[in-house]
């Protein structure tokens, strides 16, 4: 066609990534590595814990990645990236000064306002620590207006651990229990090994009075995890999912992210355990 | 990555045409050669080198005696691309497989066949491990160029394997099916942009079969278009012999199945609505 | 002295040349052809007389439209299917192009570097990028004709028996011819380049083949004549042509009445020269081409020729064409036992192809004769003769001298051990 | 709906139409392709426009949602850029059937108010379009009467009804006004032409052969009961997922994205594409995982993504009737009569 013309506007920006920097990069184990960005100007992303952003590796392509630092995090943010494919290797050979794209911040978040003056059950498992990060963060940055905080996390190996001397800092704090497991236990692991449901019997819960988010890799893990869940009493609809699929656009127009009749990018990806029985092909 | 990326093309049994698809390009060639350094072509060039990182290798197996110098490509090679029918699929002189060898040498040469040397018609990959498969019969031009930015990038080629239908059907073409002839273009992989149908003419399978074909629909609608079994796999055979596609043809009877659910004409069939 | 080329360079295929000189004296000197069989002889028995010409065209990736052509041609021989007016024309015109390109793709790329005195064109994509650019003009225009036709030059697409299964687009056509008119330029420039490039001298006379026509100049049809002045009907090339085996060649050798002999573009001017296109006859006499010439070395300057004569071709092709107007053509076939012969002008010369088909339309034999094949035993006898004359210079000379001889006779090898 | 006002045409008039149109900026409609088959296309000749076909291959939806479309332009870094490519150069789209045109109507809330987001190049081009509707006869693979959608003139600005040897133009917004009032001849149609153009919606109901075994109104619910059904793992061992019924369908709105480079490797375009959830690699995720593995998965959904998920969103099942998926599937595989073997087994258990 001819006559194209470059937009302008708001409506005609919803797919043009803003350009950041990254302003800081280190890599976490073998396969992750985590970036700071910087908006221009040191401009807030304003998101919530649990929401993610469109990343741009121009060339490369787009891909949804959670934002892994908390809100309250003034002037920049933090991304943990796990190497798998196309975008995810170009993105781990960027380094600071170094500049990608960003959209959103995309989906609904996790329910931070519901587990105010709850105790909070926060089930991990691989690169699912990072979206969760944003939770934990925040939490401890208003510790006050929440009730326990444990944190159970699965890796598949020892060098698989996100955030070690997080994990510590975490730990440190007496009002908080964190657990980590290993599938597979290597030489020199003193810790627990199976995975992240064989945690469950090791901490006692009062489940009316707690509210559990989770993220926790492959759908077999989250069929499990919730029956755990259900059978210690916690009711579905204190019990937050969030779900991967692949995106496009982010914004509920490409298809790709429906499950059911929603769309995981604009209806989640945080779901209930309530409304993830209903939706067919969740998980 | 240090200096240009060096390139070197090599063939084994083809016909060239691949090759001369790229020396066709023209301009984009010539953009092309501001980012790679051709050190070896032995089609268009004396130069030779032996140190290179990419191997763009035409052509399939078809003699033991061949396979060493294939070794040898690999070994050096970081990144090895199949070119062609031929290379990935062992093209279309693979149905000489259906014959004994000592046959094929006497049709040719008669009695002195025994000075000649054949063999079992093989895709690369039967002999090494191929890093980035470009099919067509011949390749599809435009398929190349983006194959070399990928590589150039260091970004992964996900090779299409969508039917030639999805070019077809965006392209607005006429489907041969509507001219009542047959077309393999429902369970062959994509990425020429449907140039056959671009002309109302068949799709052969020059691109080989998609990841999952589903061969039992396929032969139910080519035998409900007076095709034999023995024709049907006959058509398959021209370039997807080393695919085996009678295995997958005969593994279900997916008309039985069907067709004890509701009497003898099938419910699903477009004349029956 | 051993002179050993292996994988000749800048050819299509692999060939080795093998020389010895004993004190001055030639021991022996050949063209090896050690190119893989790939039997489409064989691959094609058994196959739908529809499938055989989507087939044939894959011997050969430089001179695919010759062999859909020729292919076509037995076959329709075969199950006695008359085409029309227009599909002749269209084929013709595919000729055109896949000489113009295939042509271009020898006089730059493959031979033009040894009288520049360069290993390939690479270096001049620096030094001289006009002459590349060139080079890929033509021999795009060539490739874009036959897009124009066949949708793809290199295995054309949709040319069956009988005719095509879609006309080509009017305006499309109509566009190429402006394409074309341009560019008579770059075939100007290429006669200029060729008058001043020095083509050795050597001279062996020897018998040249080539279809003959008395209208025009023969690529798609016509009887099969030698210089000598004889002639064989295109279905009676056994009676004239035998081919052969010999134990240094995958592809067969072949003689015409019981020797070697020589086809292509040389052979084709030296016997229908007066058949080329006026401005093709002017480039003749610019580039010093005077029938019958007997230097094998003036085979690429041949090419020029046709070059030219090819780009004239196709523009009035395109013209009458025009108008005439095209229109959808269907053709009822049903199959039949028989056999039929097809011969045609490829690039590089004399191709014929002959099947047999079953009362199903089954092929269930089939025979290609290929130009490269044909002319392999005059291109040992030359190499003999001309090693004779320069058997005084170096080692390197000699060989590269050797290459140059190969390379003017524009093989093409992987066709010729099909 | 007093004030529309209904002129007839001569066919004369419906070409002087079309060349004006054609002169004032792009024009698509249908035209033939091949031996019996129509695309709508960017036609330079208005006299090839066909005046009279059933379906074409790609709906009009192309005009507004392109097959391909590049909707970002980039440059890498250092200096990254990156600018939106929206066209929206007024134009004029001919032709369109009713089916296609309750299709818009969906896509406009798919593309553009659903998720109170709006797609940019979507709405551009949609704004950008005058649409000239036209009345038309089905053939055995259409059903609009089913799925109610064979009197649809919203989303028209314009349209045409053959009557006797004319057409009777129904102007149905001011731009459809603009494009006809003046420039073209045409008195007011009589009451027996309107009667006469009120007829078809008759006709085309005792035409069509091929229906819906339900109201639309239970349909979401029977499907639902048979989410298990069979007749998924059936389909299944027929269907090619060869994607095409989701191509031509004019409800469908799947893309897919990738970023091309120039040869410069330095800039390039971000491009979509029409996807298709019958692809084996539409629901595959890092794992891999894939969430509709099994072809009779991927079946499965396609049929309740139409007639369950959006239809209890919008309100309308996502289909229109137009046939295009039935008389595309080269396995022949019919919209209707799996959905009609789905409600016939849903009832039967029910009973
Ligand atoms: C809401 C959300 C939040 C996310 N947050 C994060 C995050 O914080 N950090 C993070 O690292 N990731 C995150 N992801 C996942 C991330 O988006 C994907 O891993 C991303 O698509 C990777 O892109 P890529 O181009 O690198 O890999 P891709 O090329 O998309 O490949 C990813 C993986 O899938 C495989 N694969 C892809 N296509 C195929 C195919 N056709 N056949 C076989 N295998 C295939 C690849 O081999 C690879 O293992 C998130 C996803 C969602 C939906
Ligand atoms: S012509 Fe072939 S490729 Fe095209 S839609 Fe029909 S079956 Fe598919
Ligand atoms: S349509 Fe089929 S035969 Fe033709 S190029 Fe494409 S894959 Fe090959
Ligand atoms: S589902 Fe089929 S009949 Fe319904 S709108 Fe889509 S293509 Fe048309």
């Amino acid at each position: 066609m001819k006559g194209d013309r470059i937009g302008s506007g708001v409506e005609a920006g919803l797919y043009v990534p803003e350009i950041a920097t990254i302003v800081g990069a280190r890599d976490l184990t073998w396969q992750d590595r985590v970036f700071v960005v910087e908006l221009a100007g040191g401009r807030s992303l304003g998101h919530r814990p649990g929401q993610f952003v469109q990343l741009s590796v121009f060339g490369f392509g787009e891909a949804p990645i959670s934002v892994c630092s908390p809100p309250e995090k003034a002037g920049s943010f933090d991304l943990c990236v796990r190497k798998l494919g196309g975008l995810t290797k170009a993105l781990h050979g960027l380094g600071p000064g170094d500049e990608v794209g960003i959209r959103g911040p995309f989906g609904n978040g996790f329910p931070m306002k519901a587990m105010r003056g709850m105790d909070c059950l926060i089930v991990a498992g691989g690169i699912g620590l990072a979206p969760l990060r944003s939770v934990i963060d925040s939490i401890f940055l208003n510790r006050s207006e929440y009730g326990r905080l444990i944190l159970l996390y699965g890796t598949r190996s020892p060098r698989d651990i996100l955030f070690p001397e997080e994990l510590e800092a975490w730990s440190a704090d007496p009002r908080n229990e964190v657990l980590v497991t290993v599938d597979e236990a290597s030489e020199g692991w003193g810790g627990h090994a199976g995975v992240v449901t064989t945690l469950f019997p090791r901490v006692t819960i009062d489940p009316v009075r707690t509210v559990v988010v989770a993220l926790v890799g492959p759908p077999v893990m989250y069929r499990f995890v919730m029956a755990e869940l259900e059978a210690m009493g916690v009711p579905e609809d204190h019990m937050f999912f969030s779900l991967e699929r692949r995106m496009r656009c982010g914004v509920g127009k490409c298809g790709h992210c429906q499950v059911d009749g929603r769309c995981v990018c604009v209806d989640g990806p945080v779901f209930s355990a309530r409304e993830i029985k209903t939706m067919k092909e969740s998980v | 990555m240090g200096g240009k990326p060096r390139v070197a093309f090599f063939d084994f049994a083809c016909c060239e045409g691949c090759q001369l698809t790229v020396l066709g390009l023209g301009e984009p060639l010539i953009e092309l050669l501001e980012h790679v350094e051709v050190v070896t072509w032995r089609e268009a060039m004396s130069e030779k080198s032996e140190e290179f990182e990419v191997a763009v290798v035409e052509g399939s197996i078809t003699r033991d005696s061949d396979v060493p110098r294939l070794k040898r490509i690999r070994e050096q090679a970081s990144t090895l691309i199949a070119l062609g029918s031929c290379a990935t699929l062992g093209g279309p002189h693979v149905s000489a497989n259906r014959l004994d060898q000592s046959d094929l040498l006497t049709m040719v040469y008669g009695d002195r066949a025994r000075e000649f040397e054949a063999g079992e018609v093989r895709p690369l990959s039967a002999e090494v491990q191929v890093d980035i498969p470009i099919y067509g019969c011949p390749i599809n031009a435009d398929e190349f160029v983006s194959v070399m930015k990928h590589v150039l990038l260091g970004r992964p080629y996900r090779v299409p394997n969508q039917a030639v239908c999805h070019e077809c059907k965006l392209n607005q073409y006429e489907c041969v099916y509507d001219r009542r002839q047959i077309c393999l273009g429902p369970v062959t992989r994509c990425g020429c942009d449907a140039i056959c149908t671009s002309r109302g003419h068949r799709c052969f399978g020059c691109r080989g079969l998609v990841d999952d074909p589903n061969l039992n629909a396929a032969r139910e609608v080519l035998e409900e278009h007076g095709y034999r079994v023995e024709d049907i796999l006959s058509v398959f055979e021209l370039y997807a012999t080393w695919a085996r596609p009678e295995e997958g043809l005969g593994i279900v009877e997916p008309r039985a199945a069907v067709k004890s659910r509701k009497g003898s004409e099938p419910w699903r069939f477009r004349s029956s609505i | 002295m051993e002179i050993q080329v292996e994988h000749i360079t800048r050819v299509e295929g692999h060939g080795n040349i093998l020389a010895s000189l004993q004190d001055g004296q030639i021991e022996r000197a050949l063209f090896e052809v050690v190119e893989a069989n790939r039997f489409f002889e064989a691959v094609v028995v058994g196959r739908d007389w529809e499938e055989v010409c989507h087939i044939a065209p894959r011997i050969c990736g430089i001179c695919a439209l010759s062999h859909s052509c020729v292919s076509l041609r037995a076959t329709e021989a075969a199950l006695g299917i008359e085409v029309s007016e227009q599909t002749k024309l269209l084929r013709r015109l595919i000729m055109d192009a896949e000489v113009m390109s295939s042509h271009a793709l020898h006089a730059y790329f493959l031979a033009a570097p040894d009288f520049l005195g360069l290993p390939s064109v690479m270096p001049l994509i620096r030094d001289d990028p006009e002459v590349v650019r060139r080079a890929f003009r033509i021999k795009k225009a060539g490739y874009e004709l036959g897009e124009v036709v066949v949708a793809r030059h290199t295995h054309p697409v949709g040319s069956v028996p009988g005719g095509f299964t879609q006309a080509p687009s009017v305006t499309a056509l109509e566009k190429m011819r402006g394409r074309l008119v341009d560019l008579r330029e770059d075939a100007a420039a290429t006669v200029e380049l060729y008058r001043k490039l020095k083509v050795p001298q050597f001279e062996r006379p020897t018998t040249y083949v080539s279809l003959r026509r008395p209208d025009y100049y023969a690529l798609y049809d016509g009887e099969i004549a030698s210089s000598s002045g004889d002639s064989v009907a295109g279905d009676r090339y056994e009676d004239a042509l035998r081919e052969y085996v010999v134990s240094h060649s995958t592809a067969k050798h072949a003689q015409w009445r019981g020797e070697t002999y020589m086809v292509g573009a040389l052979a084709r001017v030296n016997n229908n020269w007066r058949q080329l296109r006026p401005e093709a006859q002017e480039a003749m006499g610019a580039l010093g081409l005077n029938p019958a010439c007997h230097n094998p070395f003036m085979n690429t300057v041949a090419q020029v020729v046709e070059l030219v004569h090819c780009l004239e071709d196709s523009i009035a092709l395109i013209d009458e064409i025009g108008e005439r107007g095209l229109s959808e053509e269907e053709v009822e076939i049903e199959p039949r036992a028989g056999r039929g012969v097809g011969v045609v002008e490829a690039p590089r010369g004399l191709l014929i192809h002959d099947y047999w088909y079953d009362e199903q339309g089954r092929c269930t034999k089939a025979k290609c004769v290929i130009p490269t094949g044909q002319n392999l035993a005059n291109l040992d006898a030359d190499m003999q003769g001309y090693l004779a004359e320069i058997t005084d210079r170096s080692e390197d000379e000699i060989r590269l001298r050797l290459e140059m001889l190969v390379r003017a006779y524009d093989p093409c090898i992987s066709c010729s051990a099909h | 709906m007093t004030a529309r006002r209904r002129a007839m045409l001569g066919e004369a008039d419906v070409w002087a139409l079309l060349e004006r149109a054609g002169k004032r900026g792009p024009l698509m409609a249908p035209v033939k392709r091949g031996r019996n088959s129509f695309a709508f296309e960017w036609v330079e000749d208005p006299g090839a426009v066909a005046l009279r076909y059933v379906r074409t291959v790609l709906p009009p939806k192309r005009a507004m949602f392109p097959e391909r479309e590049a909707f970002l332009r980039f440059r890498r870094p250092p200096g990254a850029g990156a600018e939106a490519v929206v066209s929206e150069e007024p134009y004029v789209l001919f032709g369109v059937h009713p089916c296609d045109l309750a299709a818009i109507n969906q896509l406009d809330w798919a593309m553009g108010r659903r998720h109170e987001v709006v797609d940019p190049n979507y709405v551009a081009r949609r704004g950008a379009a005058t649409i000239v509707g036209m009345e038309c006869l089905p053939d055995e693979y259409c059903f609009c009467p089913s799925v109610g959608t064979c009197d649809t003139r919203e989303g028209a600005d314009l349209f045409l009804t053959p009557v006797g040897s004319g057409y009777l133009a129904e102007v149905l917004t001011g731009k459809g006004r603009e494009l006809l009032d003046g420039r073209v001849s045409g008195r007011e149609a009589s009451s027996e032409e309107v009667g006469e153009a009120e007829a078809w919606s008759e006709t085309k109901r005792r035409m069509t052969s091929c229906q819906v075994d339900a109201e639309m109104g239970e349909l979401a619910d029977l499907l639902d009961s048979r989410y298990e059904s069979q007749v998924w793992e059936e389909t299944a061992l027929r269907c090619y997922s060869c994607g095409t019924c989701t191509i031509v369908c004019p409800t469908c709105f799947c893309y897919d994205v990738e970023d091309r480079l120039d040869l410069t490797l330095m800039s390039g375009t971000r491009e979509r594409e029409y996807d298709s959830c019958q692809y084996p690699d539409f629901a595959l995720v890092a794992g891999p995982h894939n969430f509709r593995e099994e072809r009779s998965d991927r079946v499965r959904h396609r049929w309740f993504r139409k007639f369950v998920r959006l239809l209890r969103e919008y309100g309308k099942p996502f289909c229109v009737g137009c046939g295009r998926c039935t008389q595309s599937c080269t396995a022949g595989i019919g919209l209707t009569s799996v959905l009609n073997a789905v409600i016939a087994e849903a009832r039967e258990s029910a009973a």
